[in-house]
């Protein structure tokens, strides 16, 4: 509301100024540096009261954890259950949040309720806001912060408190639908694998993952040139996932993040379990 | 700046590099002392007396006009801001009970 | 700022009000000697920024970590350093005997006086250098190689302020700006040394009169700069805490 | 101002009569040879030299903006391949915009052109020096289009850590290194236009009757000796830390990334003033002489520049609020940034007194000199909205910030920019620029600016977040609208540099004085001879004395 009124007020004011309604009186001077500074110390005390109560969370509010990554987000509830990307609360309850980054430099932005935060690595940072309407709103990443951060946003749901305690359940009771591969595609489409390694693993920035279970892979090892080749397994697969650092393949640049704390060994399972059918020669059309 | 040269005797030169080095050996005497925290003004108070020594006989300060004195002073108070208003976050962090405040 | 330009411009004036137009065009040597020695001024300022930027973010670090500092300053040597400062307060005499002789009109003392400045200011890079290498050798150079182990035991550096083992990055840290800082320094001395040979060998072979006290008086507010520097870098580097 | 009075003249054509100075007289009919411009210490020379490569350098900027607004004429990302392209779109636009064209453009290219000649000297106090700060200044504008054609640099041009020192994967170190030399050419300048403002002025050019565009560059220079360098160890230390990979902004290094921030802008806030406050001194100039009145409140005037200039270094933590700096800096930095509203406001208040009962001409450049008013008070008040710190909460880092510094740097000083340049493009050509074709090129670019840049307003203030290579469809709207704008901003910027190409040979040659105006500058032939002057001026009057009756005698 208040930049609106800044907004307009201010806009037209330059008008004004355009068309010099001024008099030549010297004694002007003193008095626009005395308006002037009126108008700050007005603005200046409005806005630092608001900033305050920004960042000043109320006692009652949930904890909720968020971590953020080269490009994406990953929330913890304080139920203990986690999202990425999207965050579901229920209406009325003010959240907190306490956030970190694994890398860079982040931003938590949630334009509907005028929130920002930056998230920095090595350090926690906070925020709070109180959902007051329900409805689907917009997460952004505005720090920059590489190649994705335009797409590094999702997306924040605030339900009903039944709908919340309904999706709750749900969450709870999920993991039992399904085979171990279509969990996996999911978490392959949700981790934005496919944004390096294309939508069906056939490969893009990131080389092609279709036939990779026991293929032979060139490699190189981390602080070295030189080129070894290792076998494909498993093991291989996850640790390319928890620390595609270490052996880079042969060609390409080491862009992969780590997915070491965002992904449980149960994901990593699913996955790997979605990989193993793109060997099993599901065609990809080029 | 007039064009008169403004000679300091040859003992006023010995004599403010003496005064020097009894600064430099009572710099190394406070370091020794157990001030605790207070180290860094006490060092930093002898070196600062020392700069203005050295830039008000040795590079003629004292008889420059005050156009030089200023860039002088300007560029340390500039330091000054610099440090001031940088260490205003750093040491005011945490003051509230917000993490990251 | 205002002061200074009041001044000028009361003097500005006076030129106004007098009948004789004073020539000022490029070649007039007052105005030229002014314009060296501001143009010195101010540049010196932007060097007073340059190493000021550091000295900020040297200070921000020693704010937050004042343990890590404390300790790792323990590893240079204030004996070592106070000769070098010595060192430089004596070029810092000589090149101000060098100035003195040009206005004096001794050319003589002037080409004495700037060898000794050379000669004080090598010795200090060769004690900086035999610093250095010690350092190297007892792998305080950051990098992978760095390592650091409180020298009296974790003991010494929790019991004056019991705030726990040190921050071994920070450590590192203060030994980042130790040779950051020193080389920039060594760097400008570099650069001295090399302006001093050269004004040396041009007055040596009467290609610039040694009377003409511009050149000298401007390189000599340089060195003096490089001293002042140095002034302020032995006690933030070594003059911690010694104990 | 000189002793020969000027007599003010109201009619507004040029004289069409060419100058009679004999051509061999003038800076650029002295010589001919390539030898003699790039060897030149000619301040007006270098003027010259400056003025080529800074439009080159704009007009490379200018096809990346226009890349950039293409991609975002849809939600997708389509014409770029990826998001690393965009990136390294935006990166490098800013970088060359701000660094390699508006930095140096009216300081190197007008202020080396006129400072001299406004304050009766014959060159710059160093003129070596001076042609030593352009060989930089091409060496680092060089050395960074290089890079950027070989492979570019994607951290944004605020370098932020620790992207830019640990994860980015482009040339950061090169283009560091290209931005480090050029500022050291910025220092130069700055160095020697103090020095020159100090001991070149004529007899009688008292401080109180410098124009005002010489105060506004001593400012300016000021800024640029005491900022610049802490930007180039910043620079220093990023690199270091990038090579070695030992710590000092790297958290996991143990080293905190806001000090980066910290310093970064300790530099790049005063630096927005180096970018703005030679278009206050143009529009000193251009104003009283549009409107036949002496400036208003001079004195007011060159002190509101000083107080920027001064302020400006204390309000950097505004780009912090919500970087995780302490709420306690964040109140004082925010306070201090509103201030600097308090000296701008005294000049866009005098500027609007002094055409108070003037006369306003509506020639091209006060066209231009009433757009930079009209723009700058929106994008200073916008910019007084961010640093109140509830508002940047929101707004941070999103378009409306764009849209503020855009609204500066193009409505503002792009504009003075080019005012200056057609007020004194008869004294740095000897020809007259069409007057119809001025006109017509800043209406467009009056019309296509706003069209640009104010729907980005509303796509900040609707959440729209800046950097962004894809985005949500409900923008879309909006920036088809800014790409609208921006196209026809590209032509409006085209049209003037056909027709000053062309008037070189088809244009009316110029007169000493075509404008009526007051200053040194214009009591010397058209171009002026390569010496300046025949005779050292002696100055008795004081400024802008376009109205003898009304002098300001306070
Ligand atoms: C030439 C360039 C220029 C100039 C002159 C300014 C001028 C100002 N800027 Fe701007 N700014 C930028 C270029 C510039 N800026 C850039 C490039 C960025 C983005 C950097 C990045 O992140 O990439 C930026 C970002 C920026 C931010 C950070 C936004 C964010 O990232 O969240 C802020 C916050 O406070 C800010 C504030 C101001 C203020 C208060 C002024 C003031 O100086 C304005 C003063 C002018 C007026 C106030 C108008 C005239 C006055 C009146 C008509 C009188 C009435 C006044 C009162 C009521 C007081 N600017
Ligand atoms: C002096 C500084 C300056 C100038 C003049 C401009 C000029 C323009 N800028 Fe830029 N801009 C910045 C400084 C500047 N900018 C900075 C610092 C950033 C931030 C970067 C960062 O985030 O790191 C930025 C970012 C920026 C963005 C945001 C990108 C993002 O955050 O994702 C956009 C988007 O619209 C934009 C657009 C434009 C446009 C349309 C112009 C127009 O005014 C340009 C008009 C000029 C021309 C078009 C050239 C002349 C015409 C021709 C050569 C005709 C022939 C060509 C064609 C028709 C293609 N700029
Ligand atoms: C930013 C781009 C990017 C993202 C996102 C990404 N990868 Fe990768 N990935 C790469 C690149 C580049 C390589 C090759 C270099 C390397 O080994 O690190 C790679 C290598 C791999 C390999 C080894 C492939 C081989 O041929 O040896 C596997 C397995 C893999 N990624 C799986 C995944 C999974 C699963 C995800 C999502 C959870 C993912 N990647 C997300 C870029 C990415
Ligand atoms: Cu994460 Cu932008
Ligand atoms: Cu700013």
């Amino acid at each position: 509301g208040q930049v609106i009124y800044f907004g307009i007020k201010y806009r037209q004011g330059s008008k004004a100024d355009r068309s010099g309604r001024k008099s030549t009186s010297h004694k002007l001077e003193t008095f626009w540096i005395g308006g002037t500074f009126v108008l700050c110390v007005v603005m200046y005390v409005f806005s630092t009261a608001v900033y305050f109560q920004l960042y000043n969370p109320p006692a009652n509010a949930a904890q909720v954890y968020v971590v953020g990554k080269q490009w994406m987000w990953y929330l913890q509830h304080p139920e203990g259950h986690r999202e990425t990307n999207e965050l579901h609360v229920p209406v009325g309850r003010p959240v907190k949040l306490k956030m970190t980054s694994q890398d860079v430099i982040h931003s938590f932005y949630v334009p509907a309720f005028r929130v920002k935060q930056d998230v920095l690595p090595g350090r926690y940072t906070s925020l709070w806001f109180r959902p007051t309407k329900v409805g689907k709103y917009h997460l952004f990443c505005t720090e920059y912060c590489g190649a994705e951060h335009s797409l590094m946003g999702g997306s924040i749901y605030v339900m009903e408190p039944a709908d919340y305690e309904d999706w709750l359940s749900g969450k709870r009771a999920q993991g039992a639908g399904g085979t171990m591969a279509s969990a996996g595609e999911q978490l392959y489409q949700q981790h934005h694998c496919a944004g390096c390694h294309g939508e069906q693993g056939q490969g893009g920035r990131g080389p092609s993952l279709v036939g990779l279970l026991n293929k032979d892979v060139p490699v190189t090892q981390k602080g070295s040139t030189a080129v070894s080749t290792v076998k494909a397994d498993e093991n291989y697969i996850r640790q390319s996932i928890l620390e595609p650092q270490t052996q880079i393949v042969a060609g390409y640049d080491p862009i992969m993040p780590s997915y070491k704390d965002r992904m449980g060994e149960d994901d990593l399972l699913q996955i790997i379990a979605y990989i193993k059918t793109l060997s099993k020669g599901k065609e990809v059309k080029p | 700046m007039t064009h008169e040269n403004h000679h300091v005797s040859l003992r006023g030169y010995l004599i403010t590099f003496g005064a020097l080095v009894g600064l430099l050996g009572l710099a190394i005497l406070v370091a020794y002392l157990p001030l605790g925290r207070f180290h860094l003004t006490a060092t930093l108070i002898v070196a600062t007396i020392k700069a203005v020594i050295i830039m008000a006989i040795f590079m003629h300060l004292r008889f420059s006009n005050r156009l030089t004195i200023a860039f002088a002073s300007g560029a340390f108070l500039w330091l000054g801001i610099l440090i001031t208003l940088t260490l205003s976050d750093y040491l005011s962090r945490g003051l509230l009970a917000i993490p990251g405040k | 700022m205002s002061d200074p330009a009041v001044a000028l411009a009361a003097s500005a004036s006076s030129v106004e009000m007098g009948d004789v137009p004073l020539a000022h065009h490029f070649d007039d040597p007052v105005q030229q000697h002014e314009s060296a020695v501001l143009g010195m001024w101010a540049f010196l300022a932007t060097e007073v920024m340059f190493f000021g930027g550091i000295i900020a973010a040297y200070t921000v670090y020693r704010a937050i970590s004042q343990d890590e500092f404390a300790a790792a300053s323990q590893r240079l040597s204030p004996a070592l350093g106070g000769i070098n400062t010595l060192v430089l307060l004596g070029s810092s005499l000589a090149v101000a005997l060098a100035v003195r002789g040009s206005q004096m009109r001794q050319r003589k003392t002037v080409l004495i006086m700037l060898g000794l400045t050379m000669l004080l200011g090598t010795a200090f890079l060769g004690i900086k250098a035999y610093e250095w290498s010690l350092e190297f050798g007892h792998h305080l150079a950051p990098g992978p190689n760095f390592h650091f182990e409180a020298e009296h035991g974790e003991a010494s550096a929790s019991a004056s302020h019991a705030s726990g083992p040190l921050d071994l990055r920070r450590v590192q840290m203060f030994f980042v700006f130790y040779f950051f800082m020193t080389g920039l320094h060594a760097f400008h001395m570099i650069i001295g040394l090399a302006i001093l040979a050269i004004l040396f060998v041009q007055i040596f072979r009467r290609r610039l009169p040694a009377t003409g006290e511009r050149p000298v008086e401007i390189v000599g507010l340089y060195w003096h700069f490089v001293d002042i520097v140095w002034v302020f870098l032995y006690p933030l580097l070594y003059l911690i805490e010694v104990r | 101002m000189s002793g020969t009075l000027i007599e003010p003249r109201l009619d507004p054509r040029p004289d069409p009569v060419p100058g009679p100075k004999a051509d061999a007289e003038n800076y650029i009919a002295v010589e001919h040879s390539v030898k003699s411009w790039l060897l030149t210490t000619d301040h007006k020379r270098i003027g010259i030299l400056y003025m080529l490569s800074i439009t080159l350098f704009f007009f490379i900027g200018g096809v990346m903006a226009t890349i950039i607004r293409m991609e975002l004429m849809t939600p997708r990302g389509d014409l770029l391949r990826s998001g690393d392209e965009y990136n390294r779109m935006f990166t490098q636009h800013g970088i060359i915009m701000i660094f390699f064209f508006l930095i140096p453009s009216i300081p190197a290219v007008l202020g080396n052109f006129l400072i001299p000649l406004q304050i009766g000297a014959r060159d710059l106090a160093f003129p070596k020096l001076n042609l030593l700060s352009w060989y930089i200044f091409m060496v680092g504008g060089m050395f960074t289009l290089g890079v950027m054609l070989t492979g570019g640099v994607d951290t944004g041009w605020t370098f932020y850590t620790p992207f830019s020192s640990m994860f980015s994967n482009t040339h950061v170190i090169a283009t560091a290194l290209g931005v480090f030399i050029v500022g050291f050419s910025s220092i130069l300048t700055g160095l020697n236009f103090i020095v020159t403002i100090h001991t070149m002025r004529a007899p009688g050019m008292t401080w109180g009757r410098l124009p005002l565009f010489c105060w506004a560059h001593y400012a300016t220079s000021l800024v640029q000796v005491l900022g610049t360098p802490v930007l180039a160890v910043t620079i220093v230390l990023l690199g270091l830390e990038r090579i070695l990979r030992i710590g000092i902004f790297d958290p996991k290094l143990g080293g905190d990334p806001i000090l980066f921030q910290h310093m970064f802008w300790f530099y790049s806030h005063p630096a927005v003033y180096i970018m703005v406050l030679p278009s206050f001194g143009v529009l000193n100039e251009i104003i009283p002489c549009f409107s036949r009145r002496p400036v208003f409140g001079y004195k007011f005037m060159a002190g509101a520049i000083l107080a920027i200039s001064m302020l400006g270094f204390l309000v950097w933590g505004h780009h912090m609020f919500v970087s995780g700096q302490s709420m306690y800096s964040g109140m004082i930095f925010a306070i201090l940034s509103l201030l600097v509203g308090i000296p701008s406001g005294i000049k866009v208040f005098n500027w609007t007194a002094t055409m108070y009962k003037g006369q306003v001409i509506g020639k091209t450049p006060m066209l231009y000199a009433l757009g930079f008013v009209g723009l700058f008070t929106i994008g200073g008040l916008t910019g007084l909205m961010l640093a109140s710190l509830a508002i940047d909460v929101h707004v941070h880092d999103t378009y409306f910030v764009v849209a503020h510094f855009h609204y500066i740097m193009v409505g503002g000083a792009t504009m003075a920019y080019l005012g200056g340049l057609h007020f004194w493009w008869p004294k740095i050509s000897g020809r007259m620029y069409p007057e119809f074709w001025g006109k017509i090129a800043a209406m467009i670019i009056f019309i296509g600016f706003n069209l640009t840049f104010f729907p980005q307003f509303l796509l900040g203030y609707l959440g729209m977040p800046r950097r962004y290579y894809e985005y949500k469809p409900e923008f879309q709207i909006l920036h088809v609208m800014s790409t609208a704008g921006a196209s026809i901003l590209a032509v409006g910027f085209l049209i003037p540099l056909v027709y000053f190409i062309l008037s070189l040979w088809y244009s009316p040659r110029a007169p000493k004085n075509p404008w009526g105006a007051t200053g040194l500058e214009w009591t010397v032939a058209s171009p002026p001879p390569a010496h300046n002057f025949d005779e050292t001026p002696i100055v008795t009057e004081p400024p802008y004395n376009y109205d003898h009756d009304e002098v300001d005698h306070e």
